[in-house]
């Protein structure tokens, strides 16, 4: 299940939530990845941008793969401002056993990174700017340059 | 007319072209000094699923994204 | 923070106490690995014995490595009977970037089932059996047989 | 004299005896038929730290601890 917010993640509430949903479903390992929004570099916090249908569609393909191992995926993600100290990405990995469910929470989370299609903005005096620097070309990225 | 969304920070809105394939919106680009700095890192998406290639033909009804460096989480 | 429980793990007490101890204490990655008892095999449960001046020394050693790389640990495990489908292990890192965080989980959790002096009963029918099968001789094992 | 605690599973109440190394404890233990199946796959601590060695020398105010196979989570 993938879940998107305007502004910060109730991590309680989510987590909370999850956790009522799933424990009875028999899986032994429960791992969420909690994303928080560091005061560092002078900024307000971070605000991002997602485009909704390739987000979909990418985190189909990676339920299918966890579906494959009896494992489950769990997604939130916040769209807009997120202040600092506060979360704006939560991941889980239900699976029966721990190691398919460490393996994937690390493989998942790295894919994330590298293929989710969400860009990421420094909140610096109120300004929104790209981060331009910490953030990863797409697979295929030039086709269109000369 | 295939419409053209320019994702994130590119900050441009969507435009409508004559195309038939990919390489034929790759010479309109050509000539767009804006567009310049972006093109270079900008994977493209037909009707929400990532190209590889320029060989690829665009119907007038298609969308295409383009899509700068992502940063989520 | 090593935590010791009498029965199951109260989960979200837990994991929200520790988010509202550390949300401002500018870790960028919380990433809690869950364990939930498997209805399986026909038990009602587990129970644990715990040793706790070595569970604690091993606790404090693997505290200092992950200050090392920034980082800190949590533990909460439960002793005593903890039944199907509750909480009987949490353990937590917390890290300012993802990859070592992501590195530090799987390899706490897979020492703390090589080393940590815990000892795991099915149970069954309102009996405690040891779950020999499923343990694994610490370092050393076999040092006093002939 | 020491003493030995035996933990977890094993289910045997702690005793005293007069070592002066882990050597002789392991003299002593060879003549107990409820402690076989243990021996082989306990590991040791002396004073709460494993030991790999019999080569210790063991104080009368020690305590020296058998830990069988652990399962923890």
């Amino acid at each position: 299940m993938l879940e998107l917010h305007d502004g910060p993640l109730h991590v309680e509430e989510i987590i909370n939530r999850w956790y009522i949903d799933i424990r009875y479903k028999n899986f032994g390992a429960f791992i969420p990845f909690i994303g928080i929004v560091r005061d560092e570099k002078g900024i307000d916090g971070l605000s991002f941008d997602i485009y909704e249908p390739i987000l979909e569609a990418w985190f189909e393909a990676w339920q299918k793969k966890a579906e494959q191992e009896g494992a489950m995926l769990l997604m939130a993600h916040s769209k807009g401002d997120v202040p600092n100290h506060t979360s704006s990405y939560i991941s889980a990995v239900l699976s029966p056993q721990r190691k398919v469910g460490l393996r994937l929470i690390n493989d998942f989370v790295e894919d994330f990174k590298a293929s989710a299609p969400i860009w990421k903005y420094d909140l610096i005096d109120g300004e929104r700017v790209y981060a331009k620097n910490r953030s990863m070309p797409l697979s295929g990225a030039g086709l269109l340059s000369t | 007319m295939a419409r053209i969304e320019f994702l994130g920070p590119i900050g441009k809105e969507p435009v409508e072209v004559d195309i038939k394939n990919l390489k034929e919106l790759k010479e309109i680009f050509a000539q767009d000094e804006k567009l310049k700095e972006w093109l270079g890192i900008c994977a493209v998406a037909l009707n929400d699923t990532l190209v590889k290639s320029l060989d690829v033909a665009v119907k007038p009804s298609d969308k295409i994204s383009l899509l700068p460096p992502v940063c989520g989480g």
